[in-house]
């Protein structure tokens, strides 16, 4: 009973916790923060019995949940996962339990913050866990509106700008998103259906037909992937991300760039890609080119900020071209390359943005040139803090090296595979992608860079005097980061747990989508 | 066959680093002096067993640990095998990397970090390990970069002097662009070989077995295992610091001197050079790369040199003789000498490390003084320090029967067969070598006293546990040469066939007397480079301050390293950064300008439309009102009532639309 | 064309239409519109009771439905007037104008 | 013409006003209560209750009629009206929107002050009759009749708040502009009539629908349909007749405001859905296709101009006009689609429409209970004031923006179906891009009332203070606006077959 | 009547109605005006009993020419507007923007009219009092009602308005 409907629990327990905090008196603020840390937790829990009884070796969806929801539209409930969401269940799982134990310290307004925080979580778990269209859009679209207040009334100095500035971004993409849905719904299938497994089986919908001259599936293709990419984000759309990172309080930056740019990503992996194969083979090297402008330009814009949040940020915007390059690549190994990275991405820069929350709530600046001589300080501070900083930098041993070479092998690869699929392609260069790929390694230099010298210019060199009184890392904030330091260095050495889970719903979906 | 002492021939180094880590403070200084430096012994005999089983199974010992990634193009495990070239490799690091630890304990006995540095130490051990153990090139990746990591910690190991910090930053950075290089080497590899092949894998047995496919590939104009082979030397380069990536090693010396001796002189170093011979096979088939290699080999080797001839502070010479000793080595494998270039590795392990250590003692002893211009007549203070530096500069000076003789005579006479402008090129840096090192030794013991009473009385002989590692030392750069005897000399070499199983070696042919004159040549050029020296530091034969006034262009050049620091400075960090700069500004500009404009425009749209009465009507009451004026009617003022505007659209709308409507749809359909 | 026949008065009609468009559109006072709208409400009836009799449906009973319409709309007007006339009473004795042109409080 | 015939006729008068005694209920009731209010003053209470009885009465009725109808519709008097589903459901709302209308002039502040309360049950209920001919007309001369039923009573109400400048002179405004407007339409009318030779709908339509025309025919049909549907357009302020909305929308008292942004704008719009069938057949063909592209076009020209011009607006019930003429284009959207699924999509959206516009001024009314004004500003010392009933606010809005899980989404959702399926993309994005254009000033009034950081004004605080609980019927009512909006997404199937009841006996 | 005669009656009443409507517009003195409107209306309720509506031109002349107009005069009166010579002008760019906009509209108009070509038939004259009067309270018996309410509830709401300004002051 409990584990056929796992999933609708991991969905809704926190909903219920939310109007459970609503029930509970504002001033009793220790209630308030136990009951949201309890029902994040307990998402935890279940989800680690979804990691236990999560069958590797099947492909399709498991964990299924079904009911008739709308029968006139044919809209379902209908929830299930397969490798490709599990990990990002498990993710959202444990960064939104970290995130409420690292709110911790908020004092305004605690029961609204909790109680939108718990309705983030339910909107998270739903994109990942829905298998319908029009389920999977309400929750992707049920995200922004807590985010939204998250980030303006809890934020920073600009937090109206950032609030809206997301919001419109995100929904501009989503719209189109809806339009592309409504697109699939009634020109996909017959009978007409928003069943994600069914249209995602039978792949390239809408077929030959064209409209207004252009190629529908593509146009299609296009509104949807324009959605995500807002999402991930993609260059040039990605400019809502540092504002909304700055401003955000810490625990809503660690979900937005933990979670929310992996949706993109995986709205990508389950919709576009299964949906389109055609349109997606013809997109593939455009997308090459801009997740390797993402990967440079992010890096090198990071390397120009004065912000260490706004860093991390841009930080963001290029690691996340990785997961782009690998899904470019359409090879299994750039795909999982690609799901991996959003795994050890979501970890590694959690724990970057709540080191930066750490020192924020000491210091009260995030200016990179404000600090130095942290090391001094806050030993351990700073040794967590290395650990983050090598993982994000892609250091061998640690998780984010993983993903990233197998973006790389993958998307080195690619090449042959779409000269062999021949066709019509956005570009027809023989080596877009080995160029590409070789760009994409050099951001490692970059990130290298740029990360280094934050690290000097804040834990190295003379400590100034002002900061003789910080207080070192406590308890509170080392156990919302030792489990991602752990997850970092785990992976990094012991990848398989996390790529068992990919492994056989990858290799179906990379039979769907390239034909092979 | 399978040998789980692998494995914890590294995890002993690792599992010390973790608890000495977390637990160094609670433990104590003596505590973690013992637990570190008894894990690297234990490492080490554990590596003289595995060693021994190799040797008495004449089977290369080979651990698979577990299955690290698994796809469906590749698996690659977790895996450690042992070869010839790995066994040497791993004797060097576990020995030299024991006698170092042992010798920290002494030289850091005051340090209050130390349990941050013999972590970091055992870690850098670890890492290093794993390099040359790995059976496969991601995992040696894995410890290609981990030494880089720890190489970057103990750089800036006294972080608080921002100096330090940026040297450690710089080593990281530049030695990433090598690993960049390596990596897309790598990808090339695997790629084009299992295009090729149809196996994909980067287990370096089954790349040895298959990798002649990749020759008649071509790429980006060259042949596959040219373009392979090159990102791979590249990526050594940033390693090995040659030319151009060599700024990093003479910046790294500002860590602790033991970190120098053992990172920046003996072990991380030459893993270019182990890269090289590892691939030999790959390498031999890419005559082009080699040809590079060599001269940037020798030209490296010969420019360090000179820069090494006017440095002051005792281990700013000893880290270009380093880049220059580096790149006496690639010379070697740009010849096809890949044995002969690890024999360097191996000389060169002692005799630098010896160096570096004693280096150290002396600046022990005067207090963290490295400047040689302040020193002099150290000899009585310090006697040990003083032989076994001696030592150490005769062995790296290549006078018979030291062990940098037999290395470096090897690699001349297989560059002599190769070419002759790098032979000439090899023993000018030669000469050059024998004379800064004796250069560095007549300036810090002998000649005149140049320390101040106070400084001076506090001079002292550093402990035993220093002493002892540095004659023990000493003894090896002596007769670690002796396993590779010239060939003139018909005495059975044990180097070359050892390492045959693993590194191709090719044979130098040529006569006896040649290459006895040669070998004669090299060692009068050494010993003639130590005499000038001797007849200007210790004779005073010239003045050295009117050479300098003479050559001042020539020495300022030298002084400021050929300005490469500057430059680099300047076109790389400069330019990234106004690059990044720029793009910055592109962001806030353009990308978001665009947002931002298109909102502008949206809300200027609206005022247009909010305030249409006073631009649209109101400028067209004025502009007739202006009219009326200029014709000499009345003038009046003259007010718009909004509903009849509002009235006149409507209609007006209603018109156009249906007119529209019947044109385009009506008369059509 | 006919003289008095259809189209005639379907012109006619038309005329009226525009003159009382032209009237509520220039016209400053809100009597003057007032009668614009009469106007219009004029053509109006005046093309029903046209169409009933040139162009009768084929069921004659109806035959006479144009002009219960164009009945209907005169009494409509009447009763749209005197709210109208109310109004601008109102209006009048607040602004003590007639002019619709001062009437512009409303703007945004 | 026989007596027989008159005979017949009368009986069948007859038979039918025992099947309209609701509507004769709120004739009656309606002047019942407008004599009452002229001379028995001070009984107030008692015409209000005799209002919302009727009302009640009324929408019950419909209610369940509606459930009850079966499928095919009634024609009564003589073809005059005919009652179908749609006309129930919509007369549903139009009591709903009377009740509440009644609701807030009862609890409006700065209303009271105005006697036009007086007379307020009696003219509700004579425009909810209005309102409900509107949507049962079926011929072209009660089209003409219930439209100026409507129209003529809502003049009245919105000149008549006393000793207001503004509201004296939207009055006039609306006035003209509806004389104008009704002209247009009557013009257009007379063509249509002179076209066909009857006033009857079942007749037009036959005819319509099984001649085949000349080219001239077709532009003079054509004329006639576009001159009806802009006469017809100020009742649903869509372009080109849209533009008296903001003016009068903001003279008006904010109850008037409430019931004009509901009541007329779906009477006018079930009105066009009427015309449409008229026009259009079942069968697409080059006629109807050009029909949609005019629609089409009217629908983006009109969410356009409601959406940018609401963007800068400062005083909450002007942004609601343009907010309602944004919708307004929404609902035409579903429309020019010219099927069933926009037809339903357009229905749907009216129940959702009036469910969150209701609900949102409510707050308005409150929140100038409070401040004594509309401005925006006041919504942040309302946020400090009530939390929970800003939190409600934020609902409605984004309700209003069309985002899940509220009912506004479902309702969008239903709207773009209808467009996608019958193709129309271009206007599909338009009304996407319109959507978003639409967050930000619905976001802005959130901005405004949560985010700010300037501190609360002097006069606000001392308001703040000042002001005690809410008004309890106020709350409740919210509440119950708020309850479907937020939970219709979990079960909206009974809405839908309600909707799909509706919808049957339509046939475009 | 003989067909001449029906043409000149058409005739002259169509040239009425024309002048008069179009000074309307052109007058402007607004009683002068009303005069010309007068004068419009009853060309109208003419045209009316010459289609053949007896009753609606007479009631066209009584409600229009006898009551809308005498109301409209009251307004004109009780609003000062005979005092008021001239109204304030409108620039006479937009009183041109404004008149080509009508006249265009009408010969849109004109040009539709003129090319469709009408079922035309020509009924006889019948006295239309009796048929009107059963039809008002038989066929349209529901429209007669309703306007009769909406009648009062105009008149009474006028009432009202203009009530409360008299009490008010």
């Amino acid at each position: 009973m409990f584990e056929s409907h796992i999933l609708s629990w991991m969905t809704f327990t926190p909903l219920i916790g939310a109007f459970l905090l609503l029930l509970v008196p504002g001033k009793k603020v220790q209630w308030v923060k136990g009951i949201a840390a309890g029902f994040t937790l307990l998402p935890l829990l279940m989800s680690a019995k979804l990691f236990c009884a999560f069958d590797r070796a099947q492909a399709g969806m498991q964990f299924v949940e079904r009911a008739e929801w709308i029968p006139g539209f044919n809209i379902q409930y209908y929830m299930g996962t397969d490798g490709i969401s599990v990990t990002m269940l498990l993710l959202t799982a444990l960064l939104s339990f970290l995130c409420v134990l690292a709110s911790w310290n908020i004092e305004k307004k605690v029961k609204g913050y909790f109680f939108l925080f718990l309705f983030l979580e339910t909107g998270m778990m739903g994109v990942f866990a829905a298998l319908d269209l029009f389920l999977f859009y309400i929750f992707w679209e049920i995200m922004l509106l807590p985010m939204y207040f998250l980030i303006g009334i809890w934020g920073g100095i600009r937090r109206e700008y950032a609030a809206i500035k997301f919001f419109i971004y995100t929904l501009v993409g989503s719209v189109f998103m809806l339009l592309g849905i409504l697109a699939i719904y009634f020109y996909g299938l017959n009978p007409h259906t928003f069943d994600m497994v069914a249209l995602a089986k039978q792949g390239g919908l809408l077929g030959n037909s064209l409209w207004l001259g252009l190629p529908f599936s593509k146009v299609v293709f296009l509104a949807l992937f324009f959605g995500f990419a807002i999402k991930v984000p993609m260059f040039p759309f990605h400019t809502w991300l540092p504002d909304a990172h700055v401003e955000a309080p810490t625990a809503v930056s660690v979900i937005l760039a933990g979670v929310l740019l992996k949706m993109g990503v995986y709205g990508v992996f389950r919709i576009c890609y299964p949906f389109f194969p055609d349109a997606a083979k013809w997109f593939a090297p455009a997308l090459a080119v801009l997740a390797v402008i993402n990967i440079i330009y992010g890096g090198l814009c990071a390397m120009n900020q004065k912000d260490i949040k706004k860093l991390v940020a841009y930080s963001s915007v290029s690691h996340m071209g990785y997961c782009l390059l690998g899904l470019a690549a359409m090879t299994f190994v750039g795909l999982e390359g690609s799901l991996l990275q959003m795994f050890t991405h979501g970890t590694s820069t959690a724990m970057l943005f709540l080191l930066v929350g750490v020192i924020y709530d000491r210091a009260h600046t995030r200016g990179v040139n404000d600090f130095g001589g942290l090391a001094t300080q806050m030993p351990v501070y700073t040794f967590i803090a290395m650990i983050a900083f090598f993982a994000s930098m892609g250091l061998p041993g640690l998780s984010g090296f993983i993903s990233e070479v197998f973006v790389l092998i993958g998307s080195f690869n690619a090449d042959a595979f779409f000269l062999s699929q021949g066709g019509e392609l956005v570009f027809q260069s023989k080596s877009i992608f080995m160029i590409c790929t070789i760009f994409a390694a050099l951001g490692v230099v970059i990130t290298a860079a740029y990360l280094l010298w934050t690290i000097q210019r804040v834990f190295l060199g003379p400590l100034p005097e002002k900061w003789n009184q910080l207080q070192d890392i406590q308890p509170r904030e080392m156990v919302t980061l030792i489990p991602l330091a752990f997850l970092a260095i785990g992976l990094g050495i012991y990848p398989m747990p996390i790529l068992n889970l990919l492994h056989a719903s990858l290799t179906q979906l990379t039979q769907w989508v390239t034909g092979l | 066959m399978e040998n789980n002492l692998l494995l914890w021939i590294i995890l002993c180094p690792l599992i010390s680093s973790v608890v000495v880590r977390l637990f160094g403070k609670t433990l104590g200084r003596k505590a973690v002096h013992w637990v570190a430096s008894g894990s690297v012994l234990l490492s080490f005999a554990l590596a003289v067993t595995s060693v021994a089983q190799f040797v008495g199974s004449h089977h290369i010992q080979v651990h698979k640990v577990f299955l690290w990634l698994d796809t469906d193009l590749f698996q690659t495990w977790v895996g450690f095998q042992l070869d010839s070239l790995s066994c040497l490799m791993v004797c060097i690091i576990t020995g030299v990397g024991s006698l170092i630890h042992i010798y920290s304990t002494g030289y850091m006995a005051h340090e209050k970090a130390f349990e941050r540095y013999f972590a970091y130490l055992n870690l850098f051990m670890a890492m290093m390990l794993t390099l040359v153990l790995a059976d496969n090139a991601l995992l040696m990746f894995v410890g290609w970069e981990g030494v880089g990591l720890c190489s970057y910690l103990l750089i800036g190991f006294y972080y608080s002097d921002h100096q330090n910090a940026d040297a450690g930053k710089k080593a990281f950075v530049v030695n990433r662009v090598g690993d960049f290089a390596f990596i897309i080497g790598l990808l090339t590899l695997f790629w084009t070989m299992g295009i090729q092949t149809g196996v994909w894998s980067f287990d370096f047995q089954d790349i040895k077995e298959y990798s002649w496919a990749i020759e008649n590939v071509h790429l980006f104009g060259v042949s596959a295992a040219v373009f392979v082979t090159l990102m791979m030397f590249i990526g050594a380069t940033g390693k090995s610091a040659q030319i151009p990536l060599y700024v990093w090693l003479p910046d790294a010396m500002a860590g602790p001197t033991p970190v120098s001796a053992l990172i920046h002189a003996a072990t991380m170093v030459t893993s270019g050079i182990y890269l090289i011979s590892r691939l030999s096979f790959l390498f031999d088939m890419a005559p082009a790369t080699l040809h590079v290699i060599a001269w940037i080999g020798g030209l490296t080797a010969l420019f360090a040199a000179t820069i090494a001839l006017v440095q002051n502070d005792i281990k700013k010479v000893l880290a270009y003789s380093t880049v220059s000793q580096l790149g006496y080595m690639f010379l070697a494998c740009g010849v096809g000498a890949y044995a002969s270039g690890m024999f360097h590795v191996t000389t060169h392990a002692f005799f630098k490390a010896l160096l570096f250590l004693a280096a150290g003692s002396v600046i022990h002893a005067c207090h963290h003084e490295q400047d040689m211009r302040k020193m002099g007549q150290l000899k009585s203070k310090i006697p040990s320090t003083y032989k076994t530096y001696l030592i150490g500069a005769i062995a790296i000076s290549g006078v018979f029967p030291f062990a940098g003789f037999f290395s470096k005579d090897e690699i001349l006479w297989q560059v002599w067969n190769h070419s002759k402008a790098l032979w000439i090129i090899g023993l000018v840096t030669a000469g050059m070598t024998a004379f800064y090192m004796f250069r560095s030794v007549f300036l810090t013991f002998w000649g005149d006293r140049r320390m101040d009473d106070h400084h001076w009385n506090q001079v002292h002989e550093s402990p035993a546990s220093m002493t002892a590692v540095l004659w023990i030392l000493a003894g090896l750069s002596l007769i670690g040469g002796w396993v590779w005897w010239p060939g003139f000399m018909q005495l059975s070499s044990f180097f070359p066939h050892w390492l045959e199983s693993s590194v191709v070696v090719h044979h130098a042919h040529g006569s006896h007397a040649a290459e006895i004159s040669l070998t004669l040549i090299s060692l009068g050029v050494a010993l003639s480079g130590i005499a000038l020296a001797y007849q200007i530091y210790v004779r005073k034969l010239f003045s050295t301050q009117k050479l300098k006034e003479t050559l001042s262009f020539v020495h300022r050049c030298l002084e400021h390293k050929y300005y490469v620091d500057e430059a680099y400075e300047k076109i790389w960090v400069q330019g990234t950064k106004k690059l990044s700069q720029s793009f910055s500004i592109f962001d806030q500009r353009i990308v978001d300008g665009v947002v931002n404009w298109t909102s502008r425009a949206l809300k200027f749209c609206v005022f247009v439309m909010g305030s249409f009465d006073r631009f649209v009507v109101d400028g067209l009451v004025n502009l007739s009102g202006y009219i009326t004026a200029s014709i000499g009617l009345m003038v009046r003022k003259i007010q718009n009532g909004q509903i009849q505007l509002y009235l006149a659209t409507m209609l007006a709308a209603c018109g156009v639309l249906t007119a529209l409507w019947v044109k385009y749809y009506l008369l059509q359909g | 064309m006919e003289m008095a026949g259809l189209h005639s008065y379907l012109l006619i009609a038309a005329f009226l239409f525009c003159a009382g468009s032209a009237c509520v559109l220039m016209k400053r006072n809100v009597i003057h519109m007032l009668m614009g709208v009469e106007l219009i409400f004029n053509a109006s009836a005046l093309n029903f009771v046209a169409f009933s009799r040139f162009a009768p449906s084929q069921l004659d009973v109806f035959a006479i439905s144009g002009q219960v319409v164009a009945l209907f709309v005169i009494v409509l007007a009447a009763a749209e007037a005197a709210v109208a006339l109310a109004l601008v009473l109102s209006l009048f004795q607040m602004i003590k104008s007639s002019d619709v042109s001062k009437m512009s409080s409303l703007k945004g | 013409m026989g007596d027989g015939a008159v005979m017949s006729w009368t009986q069948n008068n007859v038979a039918s006003f025992l099947q309209f005694w609701p509507e004769s209920l709120l004739g009656l009731s309606s002047m019942v209560c407008l004599l009452g209010s002229a001379f028995a003053k001070n009984k107030k209470i008692f015409w209000q209750f005799l209002c919302a009885l009727t009302l009640l009465v009324y929408g019950a009725h419909s209610a369940i009629s509606l459930v009850a109808c079966s499928s095919s519709a009634k024609v009564l008097f003589l073809g005059h009206l005919r009652v179908d589903g749609l006309s129930y459901l919509l007369q549903v709302i139009f009591a709903l929107i009377s009740l509440v209308t009644l609701h807030l002039s009862t609890t409006h502040r700065p209303s009271s002050e105005h006697s036009y309360t007086d007379e307020l049950p009696a003219f509700l209920l004579v425009l909810t009759l209005g309102m409900a001919m509107m949507v049962s007309s079926n011929s072209l001369l009660m089209l003409f009749l219930s439209v100026e039923m409507v129209s003529i009573p809502s003049y009245i109400l919105v000149g008549m708040k006393r000793s207001d400048v503004g509201s004296g002179e939207a009055g006039l405004k609306y006035l003209l502009f509806g004389a104008f407007a009704s002209g247009l339409m009557l013009f257009g009318i007379s063509f249509l009539f002179g076209a066909v030779g009857s006033v009857d709908f079942s007749y037009v339509a036959g005819f319509l629908q099984n001649t085949v025309f000349d080219v001239q025919t077709k532009i003079f049909l054509g004329v006639s349909m576009i001159f009806l549907i802009a006469g017809l357009g100020y009742k649903m302020a869509i372009f080109p007749s849209h533009m008296w909305c903001p003016d009068v929308y903001q003279a008006a008292p904010t109850p008037i405001t409430t019931f004009l942004s509901v009541g007329p704008k779906v009477a006018g719009f079930a009105l066009l859905i009427r015309i449409l069938s008229l026009y259009v057949s079942p069968v697409p063909t080059p006629w109807t296709l050009s029909v949609q592209a005019l629609l089409s076009v009217l629908a983006a020209v009109t969410m356009t101009i409601g959406n940018v011009g609401a963007l800068a607006q400062i005083k909450m019930k002007r942004l609601i006009a343009y907010s309602s003429i944004a919708h307004a284009g929404y609902i035409l959207m579903g429309l020019s689609a010219l099927n069933l699924d926009g037809l339903q999509a357009a229905v749907f959206y009216f129940v959702v429409y009036f469910f969150m516009n209701a609900g949102v001024f409510y707050i308005t009314v409150w929140m100038e209970n409070h401040y004594g004004s509309d401005e925006i500003h006041h919504f942040k010392a309302l946020a400090e004031h009530s939390p929970i009933l800003m939190a409600v606010m934020a609902i409605f809005l984004f309700s209003l923006v069309g985002l899940p899980p509220f009912a506004g989404f479902l309702g969008k959702f239903y709207l773009f179906a209808a467009v996608v399926r019958e193709k129309l993309y271009i206007l599909a994005i338009i009304g996407a891009i319109n959507t978003a254009i639409s967050l930000y000033y619905y976001a802005k009034i959130l901005k405004i009332a949560y985010f700010s950081q300037t501190p609360l004004n002097q006069e606000d605080q001392s308001e703040t203070l000042s002001v005690g609980k809410p008004n309890l019927s106020m709350a409740v009512m919210t509440f119950l606006l708020a309850f479907p909006v937020t939970f219709l997404i979990l079960k909206w199937k009974p809405l839908l077959t309600v909707v799909e009841l509706a919808t049957k006996s339509i046939l475009f | 009547m003989s067909t001449h005669l029906h043409h000149f009656m058409f005739a002259l009443f169509a040239c009425s109605t024309l002048a008069s409507a179009l000074l309307v517009v052109l007058l402007k003195n607004i009683l002068h005006a009303a005069v010309a409107l007068f004068l419009c209306l009853g060309s109208i309720a003419a045209l009316y009993i010459l289609l053949g509506a007896d009753f609606v031109g007479v009631s066209q002349l009584l409600i229009y020419a006898g009551g809308i107009l005498v109301l409209l005069i009251f307004g004109i009166f009780l609003t000062s507007g005979i005092y008021q010579k001239k109204e304030s002008d409108m620039p006479w760019i937009l009183k041109g923007l404004i008149g080509m906009l009508t006249v265009g509209f009408f010969g849109f108009l004109a040009w539709i009219i003129v090319h469709v070509p009408f079922a035309s038939i020509d009924a006889p004259y019948v006295p239309t009092t009796r048929a009107l009067g059963e039809l008002l309270l038989s066929k349209y018996l529901l429209p007669f009602e309703l306007i009769s309410l909406l009648l009062l509830f105009a008149l009474i709401g006028a009432a009202m308005v203009v009530r409360k300004e008299v009490k008010s002051q």
